[in-house]
């Protein structure tokens, strides 16, 4: 009696699988011409890495298109197969699987954050697959990195270059770091504090915020890094907090320096705080200002040229450094594609994208080599400061 | 004015009522009686909406009432006291005076200002401690104070639920000698009561309930003489 | 130890302008609790949609901050009226878990709504004054001041309400004895239903108050310490609800600067007081610190 | 005498805010009678229970079982000693089936925990059947072993105070207090439950009852202990109760 | 003689099959499972072996889960920190360590059973109050995960956590994973409905409903809600444990109140009261958004919002929630079951007999 439902359900489960195994497999058809290559693409379309997922996406559908149109890859079409980890680090293995398992697809892309990335590396490094980073994290290239990749420049690159300038153009000593609790900002804090020594910079006091907190929990962690005395503050992490504490800065005529993240590297930050805006420093890669950080003619200023018309045209906006990291990772792995052709074993890939320097992207000049994974160098990345709600080139790097 | 045709009532499956016929003559006081379970609450509950009937008519005034929410019935003039007083203990005599004239509109202070006035003059304890929480109040001030608030909303019909249980005589005394001035202030009494002699030296009419049926009915007078009620109650009977 | 002390002030200041906001919080839980024996994980979902209404409405549509204040509540309120005929009103009598369950339901479904109309990293709302005060000891913002006289002028309204009006004394039946409320003619759905739209209206404000930065996911945190401060204050105690926002408030800043100055621990456990206070409280005073609140039975 | 004193208890008292639920409340149970409380309304006869079953602590005074004082005892470790309950609003498991509530009934006697339950071994084993023979045993003395598999809730009111009642003599108590047996059985059901009492008190089973239906008390009952306004104020056999002219006025009312 | 041993036999069969038949059900669907779904999956571009591996590990924590809140009515929002607790004791004993991660597990299981114990105070509140305080607690677990960054890594986690290694035999492919996950969980299936149908748990069930009279009847309430609590904190340990050795990367995101919400989702949804309800939830959670997700490759054309699908994930999961509270509170299965039963009752009513009636009394006796 007890128990009859469940064995009913049990009972369907069981007819309805094997009913289902029975359909003929529904895969796509073989069109004309020449086989797709697949290439699979992780990023977070939602949950809280929002931001950096969406633009990724709209470029690498873009890069694609335009590819296709141009007649793919050796006459073979690219197939790009998006999808979703929700910002969720397992969520992203578990697209991984699915694409290496069903798509069969010859790299990934992927994914937006540093965690999902770590979270994909192991499997496709079981599986030898090149996978081509779009995060930031320094960790993504510690342990084996053989078959991961990265296209945007790394914490420690962005780090580094924020106490270069901290220490060499503005002659400061004593930084306090304030970051986001969340990945972003511990990562951010945890380079800091293993760089500062380096370029002879001593932080002199670390406090962590909650990007919700109320407008008075920002001034207790003004409070107690003032204590300290810095001479700059360093704030690590993305919108809102950043613009909140530049704006409790302005409001309380705190004017020591504000030396923000590249997690600030977009309008939202401007908009957010508005006159607090100004004068805020950040590291970022010169496509944010590539019109101002490079020469007309040189071979990036040509391609960001490019770009920028075609994501408006498409897309009705400009776009940011994180659409650029997109555009950059599909660019990389398809001119590797280009010279090993598409049916090179995933090894014969890997050695390709090794193999590529000089490449212009939209964030830099990309150089791998198989010592090297990481692609940019110091030099692609500029200081910026926000002037009059515009973002221009920070004095003396010239 | 008031007429049961029928009812059955539930709680849970336990059926508490089991088709009640009774009849409220329009200025009488008509008592229920019977023990502990006996399914007098119910009756009480079911007429004033807290529960719902399951079979059967109330009829007030002719209108089938079943199944109307308890503030409608509260707006139409049936006033309940519950059995345990349910005075608001955290607000004070006032207050709980105020909310029984909850459905009336605010803007006619002054009447009800009156009607404060006449709850204070029938029971005058209530108009001493008016600034006191109900909770500190004692038993029988309570009692008290929950049939001031059920006048408050100017009933037609007061439903009494053993408005003497856990209080001391005297008090029981004082309290049925106001009950009484009710009625013959003119206001319609339906009592429910476990004290056979007091509930019928103040009554019309009386049923007796047992195990949700009605197995005796008749004038007040008559049971009070007889015996049967006695045995009843006693157990010599059934 | 010194500079902690001499920060003292300003960390003062600042946990009063937190306190605001959890107030409005706490309140908003200890109506709705009160009244109907819910929790409403939703609370928090209240603030952020008014917040973001009111941006909407002042940046996108460019109405005068006023209008859009009153817009912003008006929108909310009804949110919080629909969200007890739609969730609250079907579960009545179904159990607590029940309730918990689907009012988290009701907050994961409002949060991916507001995502989907707002879904930016984070809005900016207006503020009602901008500027700076400067004490002897502590500064702080003109906004400040708004704050604190909303969430005052808020208290005294809600007590205005709930002594000096028939819908407040309905609701205060209700919390004290619903079925003696239901037997003086109140009717117990409708004031259900009135405590979810001011509850709303206590939650929205609390979002507004907390400007300028809005974004969809701001509810959670907020509600979490509001809950706290509730509880603190004794579950279903209006006016506890202000001892315990204050309580909260004050004591995260204070304990944040002690950390960071005194200890030199990272101040990332500052979130973890509220949530150790919320144990503490319930493990050894479940009815909140002053000892009014209602303690649930069996 | 003392020997044949099953429970005594001493001049308990127990008030709610300053009114008596029982005062000064003294008086013995013989061993295999059948004591019945009575008393109107509110004369504190559910409290009575409430405090010697450990749900409510006493103000003052004592209550004895078998020599060991069970004033402040943990309810749950009341069954160990030999005393079980019925309840006046029935407490059956209603989600449970009828056999399994009878099932609980035995937990006392029975001891396998987590770790023997999950595996199942065969002291488990074992020991279930004879739970579950024994609980089917008192379905069958109360007559429900029909309803034996049905969810306990769906039982019609009668069934589930019988229920309660099978649960109950499941721990194998000495002393049993039943709390308003009778309360919403119609006059059938309520014969079968007097036989039912009988026949337990038969087996040497002392019981305390709490009973508003007098025609049960008076047909069952030994002796027979009224309370009023949570005082004794009279005990003694149901023929002299009955006649006691303070009982007559507690149960009908003072003539004005 | 030899016919009673025959009997003796049959009599032990039927009895396992009564017991045990969604268990036998169900074992062999399992087992053939990667058989029919990968080449299924491949067509409908979804990996059902992979998901099933998550859905096995998510039962495991359910099923402790629906033991506590179910079973014995005891609310907990803030299950995922044992889970959290289970995973990164585990993976820093073996990625610091070296410790084989057997060893790893079990000791993250007894630590989340010990920090059961230690929390078992809060036992004491009930209704909103427990609900509240276990909230706390997962959002303490959680920060503390996210702030002892020497022992968890902060938000960074831990990486490369070694796979699963039984005595020599290293588990890494999806599918023997899939196996040794699910052979666990049929086996803590098995062990809790042992449990649910034993005196513990009738104990159990009976304080849920009426703790009163549970007492009276001998239930040390307050000790079985501390040992079910510890139980179900070992459950939700010994799924993340072995979480943490299947993905190899864990952070603290991964473990916040979502995931405890996710969890009393699978057992509310799936079926409170019910073993098997917790593998329904489990599955429901796991599933459905990659179910939208593939959705697209199996119609060719939809409309738009659902290749957006994960934007409105919330709303759908949202919407589920709440409808399944207020049509079905007690669950998919629960519910179901409880139709089903209702049914076959009335049909037995109509045709005029009491069901029990049919059953020889020697069956009511001794078994179902």
């Amino acid at each position: 009696m007890r128990g009859k439902g469940t064995v009913t359900v049990l009972a369907i489960l069981l007819v309805g699988a094997l009913f289902l195994s029975l359909f003929p497999g529904c895969g796509g058809g073989e069109e004309g011409g020449k086989k797709p290559i697949k290439i699979g693409v992780i990023l977070s379309e939602s949950g809280s890495q929002e931001p950096l997922g969406k633009p990724e996406k709209k470029a690498i559908e873009l890069f694609v298109e335009r590819l296709n149109a141009e007649g793919g890859i050796n006459g073979h079409p690219v197939e790009v197969i998006i999808k979703d980890d929700a910002s969720d680090p397992s969520r992203a293995l578990q697209a991984a699987v699915e694409l290496l398992d069903q798509e069969e697809v010859v790299a990934i892309i992927g994914s937006s954050t540093t965690g999902a990335t770590l979270s994909i590396k192991q499997e496709t490094n079981a599986r030898k697959i090149p996978l081509i980073s779009m995060a930031a994290g320094v960790e993504i290239m510690e342990g084996d990195f053989s078959y991961v990749f990265r296209t945007p420049p790394t914490s420690a690159e962005a780090a580094g270059k924020a106490l270069d300038y901290i220490a060499k153009v503005m002659g400061k000593k004593r930084i306090a770091i304030l970051y986001d609790t969340n990945a972003f900002g511990t990562d951010g804090r945890d380079t800091l504090k293993r760089l500062a020594p380096g370029y002879g910079v001593e932080v002199v006091a670390v406090e962590g915020y909650d990007s919700n907190a109320t407008e008075e929990s920002i001034d207790t962690h003004l409070v107690n890094v003032k204590a300290s005395n810095p001479e700059v503050l360093v704030v690590w992490g993305t919108n809102p907090g950043p613009a909140k504490i530049a704006k409790r800065m302005k409001d309380k005529g705190i004017d020591i320096p504000l030396m923000g993240s590249h997690g600030i590297a977009n309008k939202t930050f401007i908009d957010l705080a508005g006159e607090a805006a100004d004068g805020v420093l950040f590291p970022a890669g010169k496509m944010l200002i590539w019109q101002k950080a490079l020469k007309p003619g040189t071979p990036q200023y040509e391609l960001m040229k490019e770009f920028s018309e075609a994501y408006s045209a498409r897309y009705g906006e400009q776009p940011n450094t994180f659409a650029g990291h997109g555009w950059d990772a599909i660019l990389i792995l398809t001119e590797a594609l280009k010279k090993v052709g598409a049916d090179a074993s995933p090894d014969k890939l890997r050695e390709a994208i090794e193999k590529t320097q000089g490449l212009v992207g939209t964030a830099g000049v990309f150089n791998y080599s198989p010592a090297n994974h990481n692609g940019l160098s110091p030099e692609d990345l500029v200081v910026v400061e926000i002037k009059n709600g515009a973002w221009d080139l920070a004095p003396g790097q010239e | 004015m008031l007429i049961l045709r029928n009812i059955s009532a539930f709680y849970g499956n336990i059926e508490a009522l089991r088709a009640v016929d009774l009849h409220v003559q329009e200025g009488c006081i008509t008592t229920v009686l019977g023990s502990n379970g006996a399914g007098k609450t119910t009756m009480l509950r079911a007429i004033s909406g807290l529960i719902p009937t399951r079979y059967g008519e109330i009829l007030y005034y002719g209108r089938n009432i079943a199944g109307e929410p308890p503030h409608r019935i509260v707006r139409m003039g049936i006033s309940h006291v519950p059995e345990g007083r349910q005075v608001f203990y955290q607000l004070s005599v006032r207050e709980n005076l105020e909310l029984g004239a909850y459905v009336r509109s605010w803007r006619k202070k002054a009447e009800i200002e009156k009607d404060l006035d006449f709850v204070y003059r029938l029971f005058p304890i209530l108009g001493e401690r008016e600034r006191q929480l109900a909770g500190t109040l004692s038993g029988g001030e309570q009692q008290m104070l929950a049939i001031g608030r059920a006048l408050m909303s100017r009933p037609r019909l007061l439903l009494l639920d053993e408005p003497s249980m856990g209080l001391a005589p005297m008090v029981i005394r004082d309290i049925f000698a106001c009950l009484k001035r009710l009625h013959q202030e003119g206001l319609t009494i339906l009592l429910v009561e476990q004290d056979v002699q007091i509930a019928l030296s103040i009554s019309d009419y009386a049923y007796v309930l047992r195990t949700g049926k009605v197995v005796l009915e008749g004038p007040a007078e008559e049971l009070l003489k007889g015996e049967r009620i006695k045995k009843i109650y006693l157990g010599e009977e059934f | 130890m010194g500079a902690f002390f001499s920060n003292l002030p300003q960390y003062l200041v600042n946990g009063i302008g937190s306190s605001c906001v959890y107030i409005l919080m706490a309140m908003g839980f200890s109506l709705v609790y009160s009244s109907t024996g819910i929790i409403n994980f939703a609370q928090g979902e209240f603030a952020a949609i008014s917040a973001l209404v009111a941006y909407t409405l002042s940046m996108d549509l460019g109405l005068p901050l006023l209008l859009a204040v009153a817009g912003a509540l008006a929108l909310t309120g009804f949110v919080g009226l629909l969200l007890e005929r739609a969730v609250i009103r079907p579960l009545q009598g179904k159990g607590t878990l029940t309730a918990i369950i689907a009012t988290i339901g009701a907050s994961i479904f409002l949060k991916a709504g507001a995502r989907i109309i707002w879904p930016e990293e984070a809005y900016k709302v207006p503020e009602f004054t901008q500027g700076q005060l400067n004490l002897p000891k502590a500064s702080f913002n003109a906004q400040l001041l708004w704050m604190l006289g909303l969430t005052a002028f808020t208290v005294a309204a809600m007590y205005l309400l709930m002594n000096g009006t028939k819908l407040g004394k309905g609701l205060r039946a209700c919390a004290i004895n619903p079925e003696a409320a239901r037997l003086v003619g109140i009717d117990v759905s409708l004031m259900s239903m009135a405590a979810f739209a001011i509850a709303a209206l206590l939650g929205g404000l609390a979002g507004l108050v907390s400007a300028p930065f809005a974004n969809y996911g701001m509810g959670l945190y907020l509600g979490i310490k509001g809950f706290t401060a509730a509880v603190i204050g004794g579950l279903g105690d209006v006016y506890g609800a202000v001892l315990g926002g204050i309580t909260v408030g004050l004591l995260e800043e204070v304990v944040a600067g002690f950390l960071s100055v005194v200890l030199g621990v990272s101040s990332g456990y500052k979130d973890a007081v509220a949530v150790i206070l919320l144990i503490s409280v319930l493990l050894f005073r479940p009815q909140g610190l002053v000892g009014k609140g209602l303690v649930e039975k069996v | 005498m003392e020997n044949d004193v099953i429970l005594s208890v001493e001049s308990l008292t127990k008030a709610f805010g300053g009114l008596y639920a029982l005062k000064d409340v003294t008086f013995l149970v013989k061993k295999g009678a059948i004591k019945a409380v009575i008393g109107p309304n509110g004369a504190g006869k559910t409290t009575l229970f409430d405090v010697l079953t450990g749900l409510q602590p006493p103000d003052r005074g004592r209550a004895v079982f078998l020599d060991r004082e069970i004033t402040c005892m943990p309810a749950h470790q009341l069954a160990g000693i030999g005393i079980s309950r019925t309840f006046q609003t029935v407490r059956i498991f209603p989600g449970m089936t009828v056999l399994e509530n009878v099932m609980v009934g035995l937990h006392h006697r029975t001891g396998c925990g987590f770790l023997k339950a999950a595996l199942k071994l065969p002291s488990e084993r074992k020991e279930e059947k004879f739970i579950r023979e024994e609980a089917f045993s008192y379905l069958e003395m109360v007559g429900l072993e029909l309803m034996a598999h049905f969810p306990a809730g769906s039982l019609p009111f009668g069934r589930q105070r019988l229920l309660e009642l099978a649960r109950a003599l499941a721990s194998r108590p000495k002393l049993l207090l039943l709390d308003e047996p009778a309360s919403g059985l119609n006059t059938y059901e309520t014969e079968e439950l007097g036989e039912i009492l009988r026949e337990i008190a038969g087996q040497g089973i002392t019981i305390l009852l709490v009973e508003h239906d007098m025609g049960l008390v008076m047909r069952i009952s030994h002796e027979v202990l009224v309370l009023d306004y949570g005082e004794v104020i009279a005990e003694g056999t149901p023929l002299e109760v009955k006649d006691d002219p303070r009982v007559i006025e507690a149960y009908l009312g003072s003539e004005i | 003689m030899v016919k009673r041993g025959f009997l003796a036999t049959r009599g032990i069969a039927r009895r396992v099959w009564r017991n045990y038949k969604a268990f036998l059900l169900f074992s062999p669907f399992v087992l053939l499972l990667p058989l029919w779904a990968e080449p299924l999956g491949r067509s409908i571009s979804l990996n059902i072996v992979y998901l099933m591996r998550m859905v096995g590990i998510f039962t495991l924590t359910a099923v402790g889960l629906n033991l506590l809140m179910g079973y014995a009515g005891q609310a907990s929002l803030g299950h995922g920190a044992f889970m959290g607790i289970g995973a990164y004791v585990s993976a820093i004993l073996s990625t610091r360590w070296g410790w084989p991660a057997w060893a790893g597990i079990l000791l993250g299981t007894l630590l989340a059973a010990f920090v059961g114990y230690l929390l078992a105070p809060i036992l004491r509140l009930r209704g909103h109050y427990l609900a509240m305080a276990t909230l706390g607690v997962g959002i303490a677990a959680f920060i503390f995960f996210r702030e002892m960054t020497g022992l968890t890594g902060g938000n960074v986690g831990i990486r490369e956590i070694p796979k699963l290694n039984l005595f020599g035999l290293e588990i890494s492919s999806k599918k023997a994973e899939f196996y040794f996950v699910w052979l666990l969980v049929i086996l803590v299936l098995l062990l809790c409905q042992n449990l649910v149908r034993s005196r513990v748990g009738r104990a159990i069930r009976a304080f849920h409903q009426s703790e009163v009279a549970a007492r009276i009847m001998g239930v040390d309430v307050a000790s079985y809600k501390m040992k079910v609590f510890m139980l179900s904190a070992a459950l939700g340990g010994l799924a993340g444990g072995i979480y943490s050795h299947l993905q190899g990367y864990i952070n603290p995101s991964q473990f916040s109140v979502m995931l405890s919400i996710q969890l009393v989702v699978m057992v509310v949804v799936g079926g409170m009261e019910s073993i098997w309800g917790s593998v329904a939830g489990a599955s429901l959670v796991v599933f459905l958004p990659s179910l939208v997700e593939a959705l697209p490759k199996w119609m060719g054309n939809v409309p738009a919002w659902v290749r957006q699908y994960s934007n409105y994930e919330g709303l759908v999961f949202g919407a589920i929630l709440v409808l399944t509270m207020i049509f079905l509170p007690k669950g998919i299965t629960t519910s179901t079951v409880e139709f089903y039963r209702r049914k076959t009752r009335k049909a037995a009513e109509l045709m005029g007999e009491e069901e029990p009636v049919s059953i020889p009394e020697e069956e009511v006796r001794n078994g179902k």
